[in-house]
């Protein structure tokens, strides 16, 4: 600290007039102050022995980055190329909050940028600042629905990921008596695909909205959006949908399909996982009054200078909390913007050419580790692809977390536990693969469990 | 640099990225799935890339210049802390990883909450808040979930906070589906105990409110505040957003309060992101630890494990939180030690009154409650109202020409602005007194200016990477544009 | 930003870096060989310190703009690369660690060593030279090694190059205790043969010679060159410094060369620093290889050991070399193979001809040896005399004012200046047609300016952090000073 | 590349009226094209691909700072503070070569910081920019000492580092008859500081220069420092040392004790060790045009602009080999400029308090160090400190190698080998003790010497 200096701190209290630093404290009644010592653990107030102990903390670590790793279902690990990284960590971007539409001229193009492409992605022209997640993108998106028409129920897959589930419930629900959104279900396949059947006799005129994901949580590729899109609309409901963006260039755009509201994640655009900090959740929508009136989110708005240069500004401040405390839509605060500028990094490295690539690729690594899987006594895959990079593996003898901790004194993550989701498949588990992944590492999975499950 | 939007940029063809080719990928999509045309993205080189986004991050200011940005407490972000939890072995951690494997992490999230735990008196924290908003949130939801754990779900539908709380905690309330009883602020710069014994009922559910405000103001009856509250039924919650004023002087759970939160990326040195991943740690005594969500992480002998939260947890956010930025404050906590803590909140508050004392003498300036005696704390809130009056120049106007002088925004007021023309500098405790100096000699030499060229301030920022805004309606649906495929359609049909 | 010097910022007792603190330890010292008074350093905190060589980055250029330095074949430096070789498993290794413990770092230094070999036809590589004219040198010193191991120690005392050989040639033989001699150009760009004989006698240790040179152009008699100098009992060296131009179209060892260099930071994509840490990978011939310095990277079945040096072999820097450098190398030799290496030159060479084109449609400007038929390859050497006799504006004010336009050096040319108000801009592969388009118009645009407007080109630049340098003499031993302490001294004095 | 696009390439051969790439390269005489396939390693053309095979290699390194080492004597590790790193990664200082006074300003002003406050250290007010190491350094100084008095004998210690020592030799060394340095040397003890009396005797008034360091190599003090500028001045020879700078806190400065020339690393400044990447040496003087016009390296000055502003540019450029080929002082080229300006940082963090407190602390970590050693049997160390951080420690009954490995399998790294510089100790080894190392890592030390030599 700067002026804590002795003759600092005792030429800013003679400037001031206080004879201490305690006197300036004089606002808090004696009896509220705190006057035992606080406990805490020993200060380590030089950097050569907080890198040590840092250090030795970060040595205890055994990052999914280091081993092989098949974690998915929501966070995944993906590839960051290196170039997103210096970006984000420039210092510049890194620590600063907020300034003026000029002091800030670089990031808020930044952000523009990440709008944009990602509007592109979806073929959506309306796209607002990001949120902290898919599962909050989903809570306000269906709060958004209700809103829009009034209705208090929503059709959500039986089988999604349960953390964002719990996270939508949270959003849904409310204290006051009638101001709740009921959450519902529709059936679903193994592979996390809506009956679809059964979406359109539970579709009344009393839904709000029908959510879906694609690809689902369990991995599959919801090749019926259309009719989902058209069940949602013929009762005039709001069809909403979840996406991985990183999916777009080989899936179609929820713009191209008629989906009125995509959420998703902005993790997977270039983002490290960082336990969970790497986060990020978007909400987009046609460019229609209708939508832009109910965003929560920040809206930065490209505009013009008095000289008529290209600039950035907020629009409808007004209907964000910032603006109308508890009569804007929702509320934002400190958010992911970091990440935004990441993703849009990310995505002006990929391009046209690179979404569909890595969007190959991903798909040929997961259906041949379906493959290479299927053919191993006591696991079962699903036997018709029509996944993306995620999808359920069974362990037909072998209990779950036994086989996941067979798997780890390999320096293998196993999939994440999905057995609750699939009664039929007790000892089910949700394995990722993506570009991160080669032939050999696929290959050390298929040896292992053929070891461990012998 | 007059870099143009990477929309433009590029050229059909050009990669920034190649991946390993594999025949036939697509094939594996349903027909009726797959993309028809490919994404209108631009095209370019990696290092037409880089270039690019390393232009643009030196035409933002930040913590390049100076910074006193009122509310958000800015402080440095220690390198050692930022640098350690951007390596692999936490940016490579996947949140469901097993406990076994990311015994460090652990260990460092459980410290920063017994460091937090010792600071506030409370029982247990969680870091899932991605925010200070989203812990407001996490309060509204958990008093839901408290109520209805007593069968008052359905009665208890009041939040009760003031006109000075942030905006967040009337919103999320609002949004948990409360109604929101602010009260206004009574002579003293706080609301009287009176209006609050008004507004407590059988309906009340919880009161949100911080203290000290952003005026620097401190309620010396918030203790009373919260017995009332709580005889009415209700929870108090403590919004420690001004905590660095306060830190290790007093604690939340100490006054009462059964609940409160703490900005990591705020008073704990961790860095900003222009605007998060932040933490919003919650922390709650013991009575309302079984609705705090899950998993949380516990010591168990010389280990570390994950322990769930009950189905009534409200949760806010998939996993534990952001936390690579737990692991930084984490780091800064141990640094900083109590004494620096204290040493800390002493050096705010000095550097604040001396600010406070300058700052009045500058023409056209003044403070809010002028007459309410004594020191403030970490924040004044002060008033341009005289020099708009006498000159035209608005707290607005001033804030951009300072640009052109290195320094960022001040930061006006949250709303709504209860002092006309605020504005709202925190000193904090890293700036030097030479920056302080030279932030205040800038603002008097902007104000000086505005007596004598009003226009030479109205039209500024001159010198910056680009002059003030055009007055256009971005909320116009034929204006306002978030991508530039919208302004393209909307630029075309103009 | 108007940032001071670091000497004359801070205050005493601020601190950027604090130690535990011990009792007594400079008692371990004896009192005469204590330090008196404490170094006249600047005390700062941390933050300040940060923050202002943060605002000395932004007032660098560097990448950020264009640079086309000639001769230094200005390339991306692939943030992969650069990122893992600043990872703790290279960073932290030290250079005398047992090789069972660095296997992965020795892994690519041996892989570098097996590209290297292919591209250049020689039998070994040592990483040790820092640099490229320490790659000059360590070829003086192995001369000089060489002719002693065959009795010949005294007798071989010259070393012939040419008058376009980069300075670091002549300066390392002579440092190494030579006698240089100098061939000039003929008429077409390079020396001619009948000089060369005239040069070569009993006294010839070595002829060092660059092929292309800095200005594009290529001795087609070079392997004519070779023979002479090796049967007057020399050995040639290839000064590989442009090699962007011709990489695998021809190899050092096929055309009979004993030896050559590789500067990694220029061709190979390894970042500049600013001048250095570098590489100059020198290798050679299976008959000068026991004249390598050691240690080498050895691959031994499945595993990489490290080979001492023989006795005679003359090492120019202590341990293996700037490692962290080569690993970058390794990536990006990796990453372009062998078609990107070719792709890489013919793109080079393309745009520099595309460069020619336009920019000898720029009123004054001229090429050397305009009557030379063909296409340069990757540099050409142009010439402002005319514009400079036309207008009194110098390469050197042209080069100033482009920087206006975010544009770095161009690079002029090395001493002796052969042609006139010289310039030599290299394309290299790495710029895209926008980026030299641009670049090639604004300096029409300030040719145009020198011809309407010299003044505003001569006491550029206008809009950069300072003007450009007021005509002092440093060389003034009361004037130029190194440090702060000398120059105020002297300020003083004066 | 940008412009290997079809499009673009067709498009530049077609401004320039060339049919092909291959025609450019007319002016290469067709038999010295090279026409056979070179072969390479396959292509990672993929960053994906890349960083895997990448991170493979670096997972194959155990690098010092994760193990428990105490390396040192010519490049050690010590404390780098985050700072440090986060400016040198600057692309803008990382990444480019050279501009002008107006686009260099930041790194000229930085390189001139890097020059004042290592002058400072020194008290010496003449710094030069990096040259390659110590070593080098050494060399040019040496060399700059026969300039300045035409003699040709210089003395430098008997136990010096053979690596330094071997590049000195190569500095030394001349193809011309009479023209050589020869390099002699003078008797140490077994810490490596002079036998002054033998100094005394071998100083004649054919020698340039008498070399010696201090620490010495072998990690002494030298306290007879002023005998020895003495003696050197004696017989009109000049005094030239080598320091490391990072003692120079507590140890008495160059400049206080008449060295003419000093010399050392900047490796010590807070730069890694880079598997020796990190080196980096200085050369320094006191400000007299003697000194100065022998410098090889380049000269940064302070100046101003035509507006009176502070700025930077090049003196005596003439004298480099830039200037005046092989007729300026030596040579200069690529350096370790990068490492100055690292080095600038961590002067500017440290300040007067950060250098005494930090070689307070690795006196004390040494010398403490010493006594816990000292206590194993079969281990000796030097009995009466006097040593900065280096100090040899002799395995009585073990040879080096088996003690070294032994140590490696219990992740330690354990001194260099200096047997065959002190044949009374066959069984050298030296060790460095520094900031980084805690009571815990020496203890680490001492209980696995005493299982090993048990």
């Amino acid at each position: 600290m700067p002026n804590s200096t002795a003759e600092q701190r005792a030429d800013l209290l003679r400037a001031i007039g206080a004879d201490t630093t305690e006197a300036l404290f004089g606002q808090i009644p004696d009896y509220h102050r705190l006057r035992t010592p606080i406990e805490m653990a020993p200060t380590l107030s030089s950097e050569v022995e907080l890198a040590r102990h840092l250090d030795g903390l970060l040595a205890q670590n055994r990052p999914a980055a280091s081993m092989t790793s098949f974690l998915g279902g929501g966070c995944w690990q993906h590839h960051v190329p290196a170039v997103v990284d210096e970006i984000v960590n420039r210092a510049e971007f890194l620590t600063p909050v907020w300034g003026t539409p000029s002091s800030d001229f670089g990031r808020n193009q930044a952000w523009f940028e990440f709008t944009s492409q990602l509007g592109a992605l979806l073929e959506l022209e309306m796209v607002g600042l990001p949120v902290y997640s898919w599962g909050c993108a989903a809570g306000h998106a269906l709060r958004m629905a209700a809103r829009l028409n009034g209705r208090r129920r929503v059709l959500v897959p039986a089988r999604m990921c349960p953390e964002r589930r719990a996270v939508l419930h949270s959003y849904c629900a409310s204290a006051g008596a009638d101001r709740g959104i009921v959450v519902e279900t529709y059936p679903c396949d193994l592979l996390g695909r809506a009956d679809v059947d059964a979406l359109r006799t539970l579709a009344d005129d009393g839904i709000a909205a029908v959510y879906f994901e694609n690809p689902a949580f369990l991995g599959g590729l919801e090749h019926r959006v259309a009719d989902i899109v058209d069940i949602a609309h013929a009762v005039g409901a709001e069809a909403v949908v979840g996406v991985d963006p990183i999916s777009l260039g080989v899936i179609a755009a929820p713009g191209a399909y008629g989906a009125d509201i995509a959420v998703g994640t902005i993790q997977t655009l270039g983002i490290h996982m960082h336990a969970g900090g790497g986060l990020g959740g978007f909400i987009a929508s046609r460019d229609e009054e209708r939508y832009t009136a109910e965003y929560p989110t920040l809206l930065n708005s490209i505009t013009e200078t008095v000289d008529g240069k290209m600039a950035f500004g907020m629009m409808r401040f007004h209907q964000s909390s910032y603006g109308s405390r508890e009569e804007g839509k929702d509320w934002t605060g400190n958010s992911t913007y970091l990440w935004a500028v990441g993703a849009s990094v990310y995505m002006a490295l990929l391009g046209p050419a690179g979404f569909r690539e890595v969007g190959e690729l991903i798909l040929d690594r997961s259906h041949r580790a379906a493959e290479r899987l299927a053919g191993i006594a006591g696991v079962s895959v699903p036997e018709t692809g029509g996944f993306f990079k995620d999808f359920p593996v069974s362990y037909d003898r072998a209990d779950f977390a036994s086989v996941d901790a067979a798997l780890r004194t390999r320096n293998i993550l196993g999939g994440i536990d999905v057995g609750k989701l699939c009664p039929e498949l007790p000892s089910a588990a949700l394995y990722a693969f993506t570009e991160i992944h080669d032939d050999a590492s696929v290959d050390a999975l298929g040896v292992a469990l053929q070891e461990i499950l012998a | 640099w007059d870099e143009p939007i990477i929309m433009e940029m590029g050229a059909p063809g050009r990669r920034g990225q190649h991946f390993p080719r594999v025949e036939g990928g697509a094939s594996r999509v349903p027909a009726a799935l797959r993309r028809a045309n490919p994404p209108a993205l631009p095209e370019n080189s990696e290092p037409d890339v880089l270039r690019h986004y390393l232009r643009l991050s030196q035409e933002t200011m930040g913590m390049i210049g100076i910074s006193l940005f009122g509310t958000c407490t800015m402080k440095y972000n220690p390198r050692r802390g930022e640098q350690s939890a951007m390596r692999r072995e936490i940016a490579g951690v996947h949140p469901a990883q097993h406990p076994d494997t990311i015994q460090g992490l652990l260990a460092a999230v459980h410290g920063m909450e017994e460091a937090l735990r010792a600071l506030s008196g409370m029982d247990g924290f969680t870091f899932q808040p991605a925010g200070g908003a989203d812990a407001a949130y996490t309060q509204a939801c958990i008093t839901r979930a408290w109520h209805a754990s007593r069968g008052e779900a359905g009665q208890r539908t009041e939040i009760i906070t003031s006109i000075q709380s942030h905006p967040c905690n009337p919103a999320t309330a609002a949004t948990a589906g409360f109604d929101v009883i602010t009260l206004p602020l009574g002579p003293n710069g706080y609301p009287e105990l009176d209006a609050l014994r008004a507004a407590v009922s059988s309906k009340t559910a919880a009161l949100m409110i911080n203290n000290p405000d952003d005026m620097g103001v401190y309620n010396p009856e918030i203790d009373e505040w919260v017995r009332i509250v709580k005889a009415a039924g209700g929870l108090a919650f403590y919004d420690h957003a001004n905590f660095n004023g306060v830190m290790t002087k007093i604690r939340a759970r100490d006054l009462g309060f059964d609940a409160c939160m703490f900005m990591l990326h705020k008073t704990f040195g961790v860095s900003k992101g222009g605007g998060g991943p932040a933490v919003g740690a919650y922390g709650c005594s013991a009575e309302l630890l079984p609705f705090l969500p899950g998993p949380r992480v516990v010591r168990a002998e010389d280990r570390f494990t994950l322990e769930d939260g009950s189905v009534d947890a409200p949760k806010v956010r998939e996993y534990l939180g952001n936390l690579h930025q737990v692991f930084k404050a984490y780091a800064w906590v141990r640094a900083m030690g109590v004494e620096g803590l204290s040493e800390a909140s002493d050096m705010s508050v000095l550097l604040n009154n001396y600010m406070e004392k300058r700052l009045l003498e500058v023409r056209g300036v003044t403070r809010s409650h002028p007459d309410m005696p004594g020191w403030r704390l970490e924040m004044t809130r002060f008033s341009m109202e005289k020099l708009f009056e006498e000159t035209g120049v608005s707290a607005l106007d001033v804030q951009n020409r300072m640009g052109d002088f290195g320094i960022d925004a001040f930061w006006l007021s949250h709303e709504p602005w209860i002092v006309p023309q605020p504005f709202t500098p925190e000193a904090g405790e890293m700036w030097s007194r030479e920056d302080v100096d030279y932030w205040i000699d800038v603002l008097a030499h902007v104000v000086d200016e505005a007596y004598r060229d009003p226009e030479m301030v109205k039209t500024g920022p001159h010198n910056q990477v680009v002059k003030p805004l055009a007055p256009r309606n971005l909320d116009d649906p034929a204006i306002g544009s978030t991508t530039w495929a919208a302004h393209q359609r909307k630029n075309a049909r103009a």
